[in-house]
This record gives C-alpha cells, structure tokens and sequence, in this order.
C-alpha cells in the first residue's frame, strides 16, 4: 500500500467521522490521481450503499430513570432526549450535521429589527401522529409550556428573553425579543422544546406522545425502556428507515458493551474507554468518536478566597497536566482544552494564548506573584460529573505537588452532586453539553446575571461585550467581539477546561449513517431517524 | 422364681475376650477398656456395675460391636452366637442391630427421635428388616406395651415423645428394643434419670418382659441395689478393668476385693441426730407460683435450726427446689412469709441488704453450670471473699488457699479453671464459694445426686466436718433416701408442692407413716437380691385388700 | 386458640408494629437527606424559582410531619398514593402502578431462583452431612466458599461473559416488559437466576449440613443407628424432620434476601426489579415510591420469617401437639 | 501472719499462653493451618504497607495497563498505577476498614444483646423492635441513604456499616447470652448481690466470645464484599484509596475484555483474589475454632 492509499484511507476515516465533507474527500481523492468515479465509489462503499428500509433498531443508553416523564420540560438526559425527542419529536429548528442551524418543523426563519423580531414560518402539510395538521397555535402552545410562572421546565431560561408570540395566520409564528438575539433559531432547536398538539383549553398535549417525528411511540417504560415504529407519513423523505426502535436504558457500562457484543443491541453510547482497544478489536463492531461542544472542566468560585486573585487561578491553570490526563484517563479520546468553554467547531471559536498547559514553572511564578510560597485547597468530585472525574483529579493532585500546589481531593456522593456540591462547594468538577453558539454558552454560564454561572464571575467588559455582540449583524465585528471575550475568559474566569470530550460511541457493522452530527450524542440524538441497516 | 442356676444353662450367646478401647481427647488417643472378658450365655441377664469413667457403657456397646465416635475397639474378639463383630461389616451389623442385639438407652427421652411418634419409632426395625408387616407389627407393639403395662396400650403409640411421662417412655423404649424378639438387649442405665417410685415400675416391667422371652441382657448401672434386682451375674468394673464377677446373691453376701466393698460404705455413713430448737429461718405458710397460674408451693411451713441439717425431700416437682427459690428471694412468695434471725426476710432478691445475702448461701446440684467455666478457683472463691468482707489481693489469695484447704484440695490447684477439675473436685470448690461469705445458711440442692457413690460420702463427710466447725444450718434438698439418712437431723417430705411429714429423722424414717412417705420409703431398692420381688408381692396383697 | 395461631397473629402484630417503625425511619431518613426530588429531577438546570414551583407542587413546602401523617393515613386506607415523578402535569402515576409490575419481575426472579436454589441446596446439604469430610464434601464447600468470598457483581460478570457472550446460551440483557411471554421471560431472567442461585445456594447448603452435623450427635440419632437404620435413612428420617427449624430460617433469609437484596444483579443484567426502583426513587428522593419500596420489603422479610417460624412449629411436635 | 504469706503464683503459673497455643496448634488440620498462614501474610501486608510496597499507595509511576516485568511486577492499572503497591495498600486499608467496622459493631451489637438478654422488660421490646426494623430495611439501600445522608467519607461508612452490621451482632449475642443467663453460676452472682456491670462483663461475656469470635469473622468477611457492592452502586470509598473492592468494581468492564497485565491473570482478578482467599482463609479458621468449641452455629 502506498503513501496515497494511506492517507486516502485516513481521510475516508475522518470523512466517515464526519470531519470533512464529501467534497473535500472528492477533491483530496482527484488530486491524489483517483478518477472521480473511483473517488465516488470509494466514498459511497465507506458510508454504506443506498440506504435500506426495514430492521428492528436497538440502542442501549447509559442514562435513563424510573422518573423520567413525558413532559419535554424536564427530559433531563440522553435518553429522554434521543428517545422521546429526537426519535418521536421534531423541533422548530434543527441543527445539521455540520452544526448550521436549519428549518424542522418551521420551513423558515428570518429576523428584523436588530434581530429582535424573528418570524417563523411552519411547513406547509406537516402532521401529528393522530393526522391532525401543525399550525402555529400549536408552536406558541407548545412553546408557551415552557413559560408562566409554575412551569418546571428546564428551557424557561432559555425563554425568558421572549416577549412575545403571536400567530401572524396559520402557519406564521411571530416571537418579540427583549433584547436582540442574532442565534435565536439555534435556541428553538434544544431538545426540550419538541412541537405537540395544543389541547382545545390552551394548554399542550405532553402526555400522549403525540409528536411530529419519524417513529410513533409504542411504549414507555421509564427507566427501562421505550419503543417506536414507523411514521409512514413522516415529512421528510429519506429518513427513518428503521421499522421499529427501541432504546434500553442500561446504565451500567460493562453490561451496555456486553449487550453490544452479544447483538443485544446495535448501538451503544458513553462506551468505556478502559477497554476501547479491546471493544474495536471485536470484528464486528465499529467504534464511532466525535469532538463535541461538551466539556469537562473543573469550576473554582472566583468570589472564594484564594480563588478571588487571579494570579492564583492563573498558576492553577497552569498546574493542570491537561495532555496526560488525556491520554491517561480518557486514552486520548478528546482534545485538551485551553480555558476556553467554545467548542473550535463552534463558529467564532478562538484558541486563546497563551496556551495554559503542564508547566510548573510558570505555576510557581504566578503563585510568587499572588505572594504566596504554596497553595493547598479542597477539591470535590464525583463521576457524576463526568466518567473519569475522580481519576482525573488525582492524576492532576499527583502533578501539581511539582507546582507547590497541594490539591486535597474530596470524592463527593454522585447521588445529589448537583444540588449539593455543584454551585456549593469552592472548587468543583462540572460539565457542559456544550452550545451551539458562542452567546448561549456564554449567557447560560458566564455571564452576571447567569442562574449557571457555577463560577461566580462578574467581569464588566466581558457582559459588555455579550449584549453588544447580540444585534450586531457584522459579522466580523461581531467576530472580534467574541474573540476578546473568549480571551477575557480565558485569561481571568474561573474554569479551568481540561478537555473537550469525545462522544464516544460504537454500533453494529451493519449499520449505514451519514455524516455525523457533533451538537449531541448519538448522532445530535436523531440516530434513529437518520441510520439505516446496510444487511 | 428366680434362682442364680435356673436360666442360666443355655449355649454361650456373647464371648468377649481381651477387649481393649481407647478414647480420643485432644488428639491423643488413651485407653478406657483395658483388656475385658466376658461371657454371656442365652437368657441370661449380666449386670455391670462401677463407677463413671469404668468403662461400662463403652463395654454394653461393644458387645454390639459398635464405638461410639472418638473411639476405637484396638483388640480382642467379640463373638456374638457365631459371628466375629470385630471383623463384621457395616452392613452386617446393621443388620443384627435392632434385630438381633437391640439397645435401650439411659434417657428415653433424649433417644427417643421427638419428630416422630412412638408407635412409628417402635415398629421401625421390624418393619424395615422384612421381620413383620406394619399392622402385625403394630398388634404386637401394642401387646408389648400392655405387657409393660403402659397406660392405654391401644393408643400410647399415637403420642409423641414429649407426650409421655419418663417412666413410660422408658418401657416405650424397652418395647421398641422387644419388637424383633432379641437375643440380647442392652440396658444403658436405662432407670438412672427416673424418681425412686417410678423406678420400682419400670425395673419390675423389664424383667419381667426379658423373662418373658428369655432375652438375654446386659444391665450397666451404678447402683447395686438395682443391679441386685436385674442380673443372674454381676461384674463389676473399675478403670476399664473387671474387679471381680460372681453371681448375684454371692457377690452380695460376701464381696471378695476392698473396693467392691467401699461401693457399699456409703451405706454405712449415718449422722448422730441432734435436735435443737434454735431457730435461724423459718418458712410460714408459703404459697409461690410461676407466671401466678400453677401453685408450685403450696402452705408450706419449714423451720431450720441453727447449726442443724434439715433435709428436704421429695420426688421431681414436689417443689423442693421451688422452696430453695422462694427462700433465696429468685421467686417471691405470693403468701406467707419467711423469718430470718427473728426478723422478716423481704420476699425480692433486690430488697435485701448485702449481709443478708451473705448470710444465706446456695450450692447447686451441677457445678458445671453453677461455676463460672472462664474463672479460675482464684477468682471464683476470691470474689465473695473481695465482695462481701472487702478482702483484696495477696490477704485474699491467703484466704483462698486456707478455704481449699478446708475443703481437703491442694492450693496448687488454685489457678485452674473448672473445667480442669473433677465432678467431686468442682463439688468442693461450690462449697468452698459458699463458705468464703462465711454464711448462716447454705442451701444445698442436691448437691450429691451427680456424683459416684464413693464421692458423694466424701462430699457428705466434708460438709458435716465443716458444719462441726463453723455451726452452720443446711437445708438438705435431695430425691435420694440413702442421703437423707446420712446427713439430716430432721426431715421433710414433700409431694406435689405440699409437706407431707416433716419431724426429727428417726420419727420420719420409722413406721408409721404417712401413705405417701411410704410409698418413698419402699421404693428405695434394698441390697437384697429378693427386694423387688417381695416388694411387688406385698403390693399386690395390698391392692387386693382395699 | 391453638398455640400456632396464636404464635401466628402475636408475630403478626409484631410484623406490623416493625412496618410502622420502618415507616419512621425511612421517612426520617429521607427527610435528613440532602436535596428534595426538586433538585434531584433537575439536576444541572435547577434554578431556585422552578424548585419552588416544583416544591408547591407536590406539597413538598408543608412540615414534615404532616406529610407523613397524611401519608400513613392515606397508606391505612390502602392508598400508597403518587410518585412525585408524575406530579408534574395532570396524569399523575399512582405508586401502586409503578411497582405492581416490577414487583412482578422481582417476584418472577426470586421464585424462578428458590425454585432451582431451595431443593438443590437441601439436597448438597445433605449429600455434604451424608458424606462429611470426604472429597464431595470438601470440594462443595470449597466452591461454595469462593462464591460467597466473591463480589456478586464478579460472579455476575464472569457468568454474563462465559454464558452469553462466549456460549450465548443466555442473552445479556435481562430487560421484560408486560409484553414478553412466559417462555422468553424464563429465558431473560436466566442469568439473574443462576447469578443469584450460586450466592444463596453456598449460604442455605452450609447451613443445612450444619444443622445435620448438630443433630448427628444427639442420642436419638444414635439409637437410630443402632436399630440398625441405614446412614442414608437415619439422616433423611431421623435428623432432617429435626433439623427443618434451623434450615427454614436460613432459607426464609436467603428468599427475603432474594427479593430485598438483588439490586446488584438487577443493575448488571439490566433487569427491571423493585431494587433498581428503589435505588432510584431515592436519588431522585421520591418519597412515597421509596416508603412504599421500603414496605414491602420489610413485609416480604416479616412474611418470610413469620413462615419460617410456622415452619419451625408445625415441624415440631412439641409446640404443635403440647401436652 | 504476713511474713508467711504463701507464694501461691509460684506455686502452679498458669499455662503459659505459648505454650497453650502450641498445644492447640499441634491438633489443627491443614484448611486451618492454611487459613492461618493466610491471614498471617495479609495482617503482615496490611501492618507493613509502606515499607512492603514498591511504589506509593496512588503514584502514578507508569503507563495504562503496563504489562508485568522487573519494575512492574503484577503490571499497572487504568492510570499507570503500580498494581501490586495499590493490592499491598489495599490490603492495609480493606482490613482496617473491615476490622474497625466489625469490631464497632461487636460493641455495640455484642453489649446490647447482652444487657437486654440479662435486663429482659421493656428495654429488651424496645431494642429488639427496632433492630427487627432495621433488619427489615436492605442493608445496601439503607446503607446508601444513610451513607448520603451522613455524607461520604470512611469514618461514615464504618459507622454506618457497623450500626447495620451490629443489628445482626445484636441478636446473635442476646441468642446465645440468652442462654448463659440462666446458668447456675449466673444465677449464684446474682444472689450474692452483683452489680450489672460485673454480671454481663465477668459473668456472661467471657462464655458468649466463642459463638462471637466465630460471628466476628464471618461478619469480617461480609463487610467487604458490602463495601464492594457499595463501590460498585457508586458509594464505595474514596479513591485514590486503595480498596480491593473498589478496585474490582472500578475494573469491571475489564472482565469481559480481559486486559493481561500478568501472564495469564487478568487485572480485576487480583482483588477479587485477595478478597476470595481473605475470606476462605477466615473461613477456614473459624470453621476449626467451631469445632474445637462444638457446633454453636448461628444464622448467618
């Protein structure tokens, strides 16, 4: 095998990864001397060949509690979303494979007014389960559960700067803003804000499972498991192929990959990385990885002493052996983070400098400069923060001694870490899912006034910059503002990003999948709309 | 009826020739039966008599060709009418056993399976071994039983163990061993555990039932007066060897070697009566109740002079030992009172004062249980010492070593435990517990009946050396006639919570009595060979008068 | 009254006066927890106002002990009431609903386990009294020793791996809904049983050949010998009817132990049992599922040991026919 | 008088304790010769930690899953820890653990039992209704709230271990003190006026510690195979503390894909080893302590 062959065969991979287009490949493969056809084909085999209709899908999740509920409001993981959303359900945006937000059950969207009145248009002859035709009663009903005063819901938050909603016909959905919002759209793709039925009293329909979506629910065992067949009148055409779904809820990590390699189950997601070699090594199995906009980092609170100098949260940064850890604890299955929350596929991500990596020396400089000889401060963790949360922290505790840091790590109960550790104590680990755009990460945990903002940094420039950013409609302003808040963060927040982490994942040989998305796990949650059986 | 000569005439049945058995303890193996000869001819009946630690029981099993666990038969032969039982297997001697050489054991009750009924545990051996289907085998248990004369012959069988008094489970047991017509029954002690009433019934059952079928017999007990009754032949047995054999009558009229003759000294230990009429505690009309249902005292009026021995006596659940409970304050009197030194003693144990409970002592009839087996003879007859008169360390150890001297122990025997002593040793160290409080009162509640003959005069000599010397009052609880009169100046007879008699020893011991003190004092087997035989005849005639 | 019965309806007032104090406890115990179902439901996206709303809800702002007296009230008149889970909108699901059919399941296993366990125990421990300190006997103790010195979840995952991924004889989910048949069922469920037979089958076989062992010396087994009854017959008549007390009591455990103790197994074989129920509704502090989770099990305990003591006295004559 | 005060310690010394434990070792069978050894090594790992270990508790001194050699002898875990340190560690803190736990719970199990089977009355309903309660309740999931409730840290967790633990230790003791109460000779103290105190800890005790030695070891063994399952629903002991049963539960997956640090054992092997043969050895022993003091077996 020659030079080309290997790095056509890298970039089929990446390509396969969803890394490049078909396009880049097609040209990587033309000025590698391969005739397009040959390039095509080579493409085509790699993803599979035409998609095929049929088969009974299985995923095994590694979320999933006897709590869970019907209500999109509080789905709270993985599979209440894959299942109950990105299976049943469509929103009124969706975010595509290469993180571009485009129209679902609205056929389209534009904004005026600073990009504080955005109109949503509802496609034409989409339909509920029961028949029943979409109209935009039914997007400000379902949309308007998420809002009043006695709702639960998760997505209020993310809500709260609409003013209004009104019908404009039915099929025109017109939202007022409080402020302008550029990444709107991008909000009204979340998981939690599905499109349902509007009950005739004004209130939506949750309970029945009645959604837009590819698969009808058939049943709903919560914490065990749900299962879907086929939408026939499913609006778009080439998706959903499978005849039938069912998602398990296998929370235990040995059980999921066991349940794989019997064929228990053709998908699995949150796969260990212990055993990643072993687990791609089974001949049948493909292991899948994704960057994605999730992060695992570790929050200190800035208002805390010795958090509250900057010069010691600097030499902390730099205290960190981000790339061991990485390729110690999580096997290289991620990519280092530089205290910069945006994910570099995110558009107007920046890699801050200076890079903050494993570097003693500068630790112990900073430490001098906030006058001090050493540091010693508790750190609490648990897995329920992340897998490999607690490893992580004490490989760190082992290599910040060499910096003059002495890191007490406290192993919290995972039952409870987000009300009773998370946001409590000083120093925590923490993870984000990640945002599609740089403003909604940034407003759900870095801004002032954030109810997340599990640093408890106020930085004045940095919430300036934020709302200005908002109605700005150059983009290259609009560019260079997020790039200075991205830097501000980086040089004086609280977090420090040790990596962004992979999705990794792996699925039955047979299966057939287009580019895949990286907003989310599980192919952006839609694998069982847009994966097919090959055989 | 009977005569030494008149059944014993048939062939050799058992011969048993060089017997040696060893035990294990402790994983060294030491000898118990040391080279034993016997010889048992058909109908004969053979008793073996000694000591415990003869080796008796362990021949009565060996002549099945059987070891219990921890043992082993290392020499000699035992030939049972032809057949090697040292060389027969497992299987084979399955087979003779229950059949053809059946067992009855010391406690019926604990032999007896308190799963199943008597009449399925009787018929068991017959039916399995093919000897008789299961109805004829349960017309015949019930003619067994009625030979026996069980209560109720048709039906008893329907009961289980528990159901059934001691006496009857016995000759339930002596029936069941009968089934398969024997050749030879082993009787293990089979009267020991029963009171002296009950005795009489069960020993007159038994031989009349083995002369019934001309069943050979080995009678193993203790106690000569009852093997009198029972054997054509007695051998008696000590440390695993045989001390001499002769028939019944003769080794009774004139035993040959010194130590067949202590075994009938006890016999012989009688205390000068001596009445006084100084009061230390006198019991008023007591009534006391378990649980306030049963009257298990019922107007009980007892007095204990000073320095004088009052024995109690009476059958089981006469209430004796209830008296014992009720004086100690364990069970407060529901009626009456007990005055102590003149004074009222308060009913409950946690009413009275220290020197009070100094002053009245108890030794129990097991010193297994009643000495505490993680203390050493340091510290358990050092603690009423440290308790009551304050007396610590190397004064207390003094105090301990005169106390063992008193009772006639070594004072190197001062840092043992219990377990380490023998029954008579264990028996000295509870008297010697009792005294250190230096008490008025000490209640001795059958304080003998565990013991071998020759260690019970022993005990009784101590305890009447020691009352010479320090004038202490015993309150005498016992079942057994012979102790009484050893021991007692005064007596007191009780029958189901009530007392029946009660005077100066020679009054209560010599006719006329009352019915029931009568019927006590007959029931005492008498060392002669004809007792059981006249006593029956005279009970007869006595029936047949009223 | 017959002293059984009377034994009988004592234990059964017992039984219910140790259900109220586990009612106690537990709602005590879940009180002193930190966090409400609030906070555990929404974990990451908690804010103060939607707990609040969350809270009023449910009537989760009211004291503590009205709540539990209302709760034992409604639990009197045979309502176990709602999971908060359901509170949120207008279907709320009742408790009763959310167990019944994983108390099926549970039920299912742990009588597909007793059924295999209890009579190959008996027979080991018996065979093993039979034949003590020969080679059977040794080896089955040693097995039996390592499966107890082992971690269930080991056992579980050695099992998963051996007899469903290498043989695949069994499959390595264990998931049943309403839906799956008798026979599947039986077949899902296998792996869970042979799981937990090999841990409580060591327990009640040790213990059955410890009560033989206790009972071969007594006198009466001995005159059994000597009757001439054969080893096998002495120990199957004679000792067994005797022993049967003792042994009740270790089965009567290791079945309560079956349906209260499996949470383990219920998580690696992805079972869905009354155990993972629980273990849930307490992260998520679901209080009337956890009470209600908490009451059955210690009712399935005081059941089982109330049958193990009927077991004891009508195995034995001197309490069933006294004097 | 004093001057001739006898010299009675001379006179007969008690057996000596060696020489009495050579006596009873001479009449012990191979298992408990076995299991004595056993326990012996891993008492002499446990004591000896720091200066048996070739690397620290939790250095990480190498690569992931570094195969067994000279520097390495049984290989390195997930974080390139050295694997024999972390079992020698282990076995330091598993036995601590256990040995605390268990024996917290015989103090407070073995003292109540003893005092309410001598006090009987309202005390003894009282303490026996809520140890039914508590033994009606799974011990892991009570364990688990308790353990949430308290907050996770060792000293909590042998708490609440031992509090569950010593319901079973509870009855256990008042079972077989039930017994020894109505002995004679605890009868006699009682009618020479004792005090409580000298009636459970001189009278009753001292004969209960068979059945409870016995109880003491067999409870010793369960406590870690429950702080494995505990490690195992996520509440286990604090990492990097080294825990043979959090250390098979954190390796779990590797079971079905076994990583061979060694030739031919796999990694989750060893603890669940150490922990299997622990327990064996112990089982063993006491299995020969029940016999030299005849068959006083009691519910597990």
């Amino acid at each position: 095998m020659n030079e080309t062959q290997n790095k056509l065969n890298a970039a089929l991979g990446q390509a396969v990864r969803g890394r490049i287009t078909r396009r880049e490949f097609t040209q990587l493969a033309l000025a590698s001397g391969v005739s397009l056809a040959a390039a095509n084909s080579m493409f085509t085999k790699a993803y599979a060949d035409e998609p095929k209709k049929g088969g009974n899908f299985k995923v095994g999740v590694g979320h999933g509690a006897t709590t869970d509920s019907m209500d999109p409001g509080l789905y709270p993981d993985q599979f209440t979303g894959t299942a109950l959303w990105g299976t049943l359900a469509n929103s009124l945006t969706e975010i595509d494979a290469d993180g571009n937000v485009v129209g679902d059950v609205a056929e389209s969207f534009e904004s005026s007014d600073g990009a504080k009145k955005w109109v949503f248009k509802v496609r034409n002859g989409i339909t509920f389960h029961n028949g029943r035709t979409v109209t935009a009663d039914d997007v400000i009903a379902s949309l308007q559960h998420h809002l009043g005063e006695n709702s639960k819901s998760a997505a209020k938050s993310l809500l709260k700067e609409v003013a209004t909603m009104k019908a404009d016909g039915p099929n025109t959905v017109v939202f007022e803003l409080t402020g302008g919002n550029a990444d709107f759209p991008y909000t009204v793709s979340d998981y939690h804000m599905p499109i349902m039925p509007k009950n005739p009293d004004g209130t939506v329909d949750w309970q029945s499972g009645i959604r837009t979506g590819a698969y009808k629910l058939d049943k709903f065992d919560p914490g065990v498991q749900a299962s879907f067949s086929k939408n026939e009148n499913y609006y778009k055409t080439g998706k959903g192929w499978f005849d039938s779904v069912q998602f398990l809820s296998i929370k235990d990590a040995a059980a999921r990959t066991n349940a794989l390699l019997s064929g228990e189950v053709h998908y699995m997601d949150r796969c260990d990385l212990k055993t990643l070699d072993q687990l791609k090594a089974s001949p049948d199995i493909t292991v899948s990885e994704i960057t994605g906009y999730g992060h695992y980092i570790y929050v200190m609170n800035v208002t805390q002493k010795p958090f509250d100098d900057v010069n010691v949260r600097t030499a902390i940064k730099y205290s960190m052996p981000r790339d061991e850890i990485l390729e110690k604890v999580f096997l290289g299955h991620g990519t280092v983070g530089n205290d910069n929350p945006i994910a570099p596929t995110v558009k107007f991500a920046i890699d801050p400098t200076p890079k903050h990596s494993y570097d003693p020396a500068m630790a112990k400089e900073y430490l001098k400069k906030a006058g001090l000889e050493s540091l010693a401060f508790d750190l609490s963790v648990a897995d329920a923060a992340f897998a490999g949360a607690v490893d992580s922290a004490i490989l760190w505790k082992e290599k910040a001694k060499a910096c003059g840091i002495d890191i007490n790590v406290i192993k919290e109960p995972e039952d409870g870490y987000w009300d009773n550790v998370w946001l409590k104590k000083p120093f925590v680990a923490s993870y984000w899912s990640g945002r599609p755009t740089v403003d909604w990460m940034m407003t759900t945990a870095y801004a002032a006034d954030a109810s997340w903002n599990d640093t408890f940094w106020k930085n004045p420039k940095f919430n300036e910059l934020l709302v200005a950013a908002r109605s700005e409609s150059d983009e290259a302003k609009r560019a260079a503002m997020y790039a200075e808040m991205q830097q501000i963060l980086h040089d004086d927040g609280g977090l420090v990003n040790m990596l962004f982490n992979s999705y990794v994942e792996a699925h039955a040989k047979n299966l057939g999948h287009g580019k895949v998305a990286a907003n989310w796990q599980l192919d952006g949650m839609r694998v069982a709309e847009r994966w097919w059986f090959t055989s | 009826m009977k005569s030494d000569t008149q059944r014993v005439k048939g062939e050799a049945l058992l011969e048993i020739r060089g017997l040696k058995i060893e035990g294990n303890s402790d994983g060294v193996w030491h000898p118990i039966v040391k080279g034993v000869d016997l010889t048992l001819k058909r109908g004969e009946v053979l008793g073996l008599i000694g000591e415990s630690g003869a080796g008796k029981s362990t021949i009565g099993l060996a002549a099945m060709g059987f070891a219990r666990p921890g043992c082993r038969i290392v020499d000699g032969t035992i030939m049972f009418d032809g057949i090697d039982l040292r060389a027969a297997s497992e299987a084979e001697k399955r087979h003779l056993w229950g059949a053809r050489i059946a067992y009855v054991a010391q406690s019926a009750a604990a032999a007896f399976n308190p799963a199943h009924r008597l009449i399925d545990q009787t018929v068991e051996t017959a039916v399995r071994d093919g000897i008789r289907t299961r109805d004829q085998a349960v017309a015949d248990s019930v003619d067994l039983y009625r030979r026996l004369q069980l209560p109720n012959p048709e039906h008893i069988g329907d009961r289980f163990p528990h159901q059934v008094s001691g006496g009857q489970l016995q000759r339930a047991m002596t029936a069941m061993a009968m089934s398969c017509r024997p050749d030879l029954i082993i009787f293990d002690e089979p009267t020991t555990a029963l009171d002296v009433t009950t005795q009489v019934e069960v020993l007159a059952a038994m031989r009349n039932i083995v002369e019934q079928f001309h069943t050979a017999a080995i009678y193993i007990t203790h106690d000569l007066a009852v093997v009198a009754q029972m054997a054509d032949r007695i051998m008696v047995l000590r440390h695993g060897l045989e001390v001499e054999e002769a028939p019944t009558r003769e080794m009774l009229k004139e035993p040959k070697q010194d130590y067949t003759k202590t075994l009938w000294a006890v016999r012989s230990l009688v205390k000068e009566e001596s009445i006084s009429d100084d009061v230390t505690l006198s019991v008023r009309n007591v009534d006391a109740s378990y649980s306030g249902v049963v009257k298990v005292l019922d107007n009980v009026t007892v007095c204990l002079p000073r320095g004088r021995t009052v024995a109690v006596v009476g059958e089981s659940g006469s209430g004796k030992s209830t008296l014992a409970r009720a004086i100690t304050g364990l069970l407060p009197p529901s009626k009456g009172e007990i005055q102590f030194n003149g004074k009222v003693l308060p009913k409950a144990l946690k009413d009275r004062d220290k020197d009070t409970l100094r002053r009245i002592q108890m030794i129990y009839q097991s010193a297994d249980t009643s000495l505490n087996p993680r203390q050493t003879i340091r510290d358990i007859i050092g603690r009423p010492l440290e308790f009551y008169h304050g007396v610590k360390g190397a004064a207390r150890d003094r105090r301990v070593a005169e106390l063992l001297d008193a009772i006639e122990l070594d004072e190197s025997y001062i840092d043992r435990l219990p377990t380490e002593l023998s029954g008579g040793q264990k028996q000295r160290i509870s008297i010697a517990r009792a005294l250190a409080a230096q008490p008025d009162i000490i209640i001795c509640d059958e304080v003998t009946s565990a013991l071998d003959q020759i260690v019970q005069e022993e005990i009784l000599t101590l305890l009447m050396k020691l009352q010479k010397e320090t004038n202490v009052s015993y309150l005498f609880i016992t079942h057994d006639i012979a102790t009484v009169r050893a021991i007692s100046d005064e007596i007191v007879v009780m029958h189901q919570g009530k007392v029946v008699q009660q005077g100066p020893k020679t009054q209560v011991l010599n006719p006329p009595h009352p019915p029931y003190t009568e019927l006590l004092l007959s029931s005492v087997p008498q060392m002669d060979p004809d007792w059981l035989t006249n006593l029956l005849a005279d009970r007869a005639r006595a029936k047949v008068k009223a | 009254m017959h002293p059984v019965l009377k034994t009988v309806l004592q234990r059964l007032g017992l039984g219910l006066l140790t259900l109220f104090v586990v009612s106690v406890l537990i709602f005590a115990s879940l009180e002193m927890l930190p966090g409400g179902f609030a906070e555990a439901i929404l974990g990451q996206g908690a804010t103060p106002e939607t707990v609040a709303a969350f809270n009023k809800q449910i009537g989760l702002d009211r004291p503590a002990a009205v709540r539990y007296v209302e709760w034992i009230w409604n639990i009197l008149h045979g309502d176990f009431g709602y999971s908060y889970a359901g509170m949120g909108g207008s279907i709320k699901r009742s408790v009763s609903d959310l167990i019944a059919p994983r108390l099926y399941n549970t039920f299912f296993l742990a009588i597909m386990t007793a059924i295999v366990a209890v009579p190959l125990s008996l027979f080991l421990g018996i065979m093993a009294a039979l034949y003590r300190n020969s080679w059977y006997d040794r080896t089955v103790n040693a097995v039996t020793l390592t499966t107890i010195a082992t971690p269930e979840f080991f056992i579980a995952y050695l099992l998963m791996f051996f007899l469903a991924i290498k043989a695949k004889w069994f499959p390595t989910l264990s998931t049943v809904s309403e839906s799956t048949t008798l026979l599947e069922h039986l077949w899902r469920a296998g792996l869970p049983a042979i799981t937990l037979t090999l841990v409580i089958v060591a327990h009640m076989m040790r213990m059955t050949r410890a009560a033989l062992i206790n009972l071969l010396a007594s006198p009466y087994m001995e005159m059994a010998q000597l009757k001439g009854v054969p080893r096998r017959e002495a120990i199957v008549k004679h000792a067994l009817p005797n022993a049967w007390a003792p042994i009740a009591t270790v089965i009567a455990f290791n079945l309560a132990y079956l349906v209260v103790g499996v949470v383990v197994v219920e998580v690696v074989f992805v079972y869905p049992g009354i155990g993972q129920l629980m273990v849930d509704a307490v992260s998520s502090r679901d209080m009337p599922v956890v009470q209600a989770c908490a009451l059955i099990f210690a009712a399935t305990y005081i059941l089982l040991n109330l049958s193990a003591d009927v077991v004891s006295i009508i195995t034995n004559p001197r309490l069933l026919h006294p004097k | 008088m004093t001057a001739q005060a006898p010299n009675l310690r001379s006179v007969r010394a008690r057996r000596s304790f060696l020489e009495s434990a050579r006596r009873t070792l001479a009449t012990a069978p191979w298992s408990a010769w076995f299991g004595m050894i056993v326990i012996v090594i891993y008492v002499i790992a446990a004591v000896f930690a720091p200066w048996l270990a070739p690397y620290g508790e939790s250095d990480v001194v190498g690569k992931a899953y570094q195969p067994s050699g000279p520097e390495f002898w049984l290989g390195t875990d997930q974080i390139g820890r050295d694997l024999l340190s972390r079992l020698i560690y282990g076995a330091r803190n598993t036995i601590g653990i256990a040995f605390l736990t268990t024996m917290l719970s015989f103090a407070i199990g073995g003292t109540l039992g003893v005092l309410t089977a001598h006090r009987r009355g309202w005390l003894d309903q009282l303490v026996s209704r809520v140890v039914d309660a508590f033994l009606a309740i799974p011990v892991l999931i009570f364990a688990l709230m308790l353990l949430a409730v308290a907050g996770k840290s060792i000293i909590n967790l042998i708490l609440i271990l031992a509090l569950l633990d010593s319901t079973r230790v509870f009855r256990l003791a008042r079972a077989t003190a039930l017994n020894v109460v109505v002995m004679d000779y605890v009868e006699a103290a009682k009618l020479r006026g004792e005090g409580m105190g000298w009636i459970i800890f001189k009278e009753v005790l001292p004969n209960i510690l068979p059945p409870l030695i016995t109880e003491f070891g067999l409870r010793f063994c369960f406590v870690f195979l429950t702080i494995a399952a505990l490690s195992f629903l996520g509440v286990g002991i604090q990492p990097p503390t080294a825990d043979w049963g959090s250390m098979v539960a954190e390796s779990k997956t590797l079971i079905t894909f076994p990583v061979r640090t060694f030739p031919w054992i796999p990694a989750p092997f060893y603890p669940a080893i150490a922990i299997a043969l622990l327990t064996v050895a112990i089982n063993f022993v006491v299995d020969w302590f029940l016999h030299k003091t005849s068959g006083l077996r009691d519910e597990k």
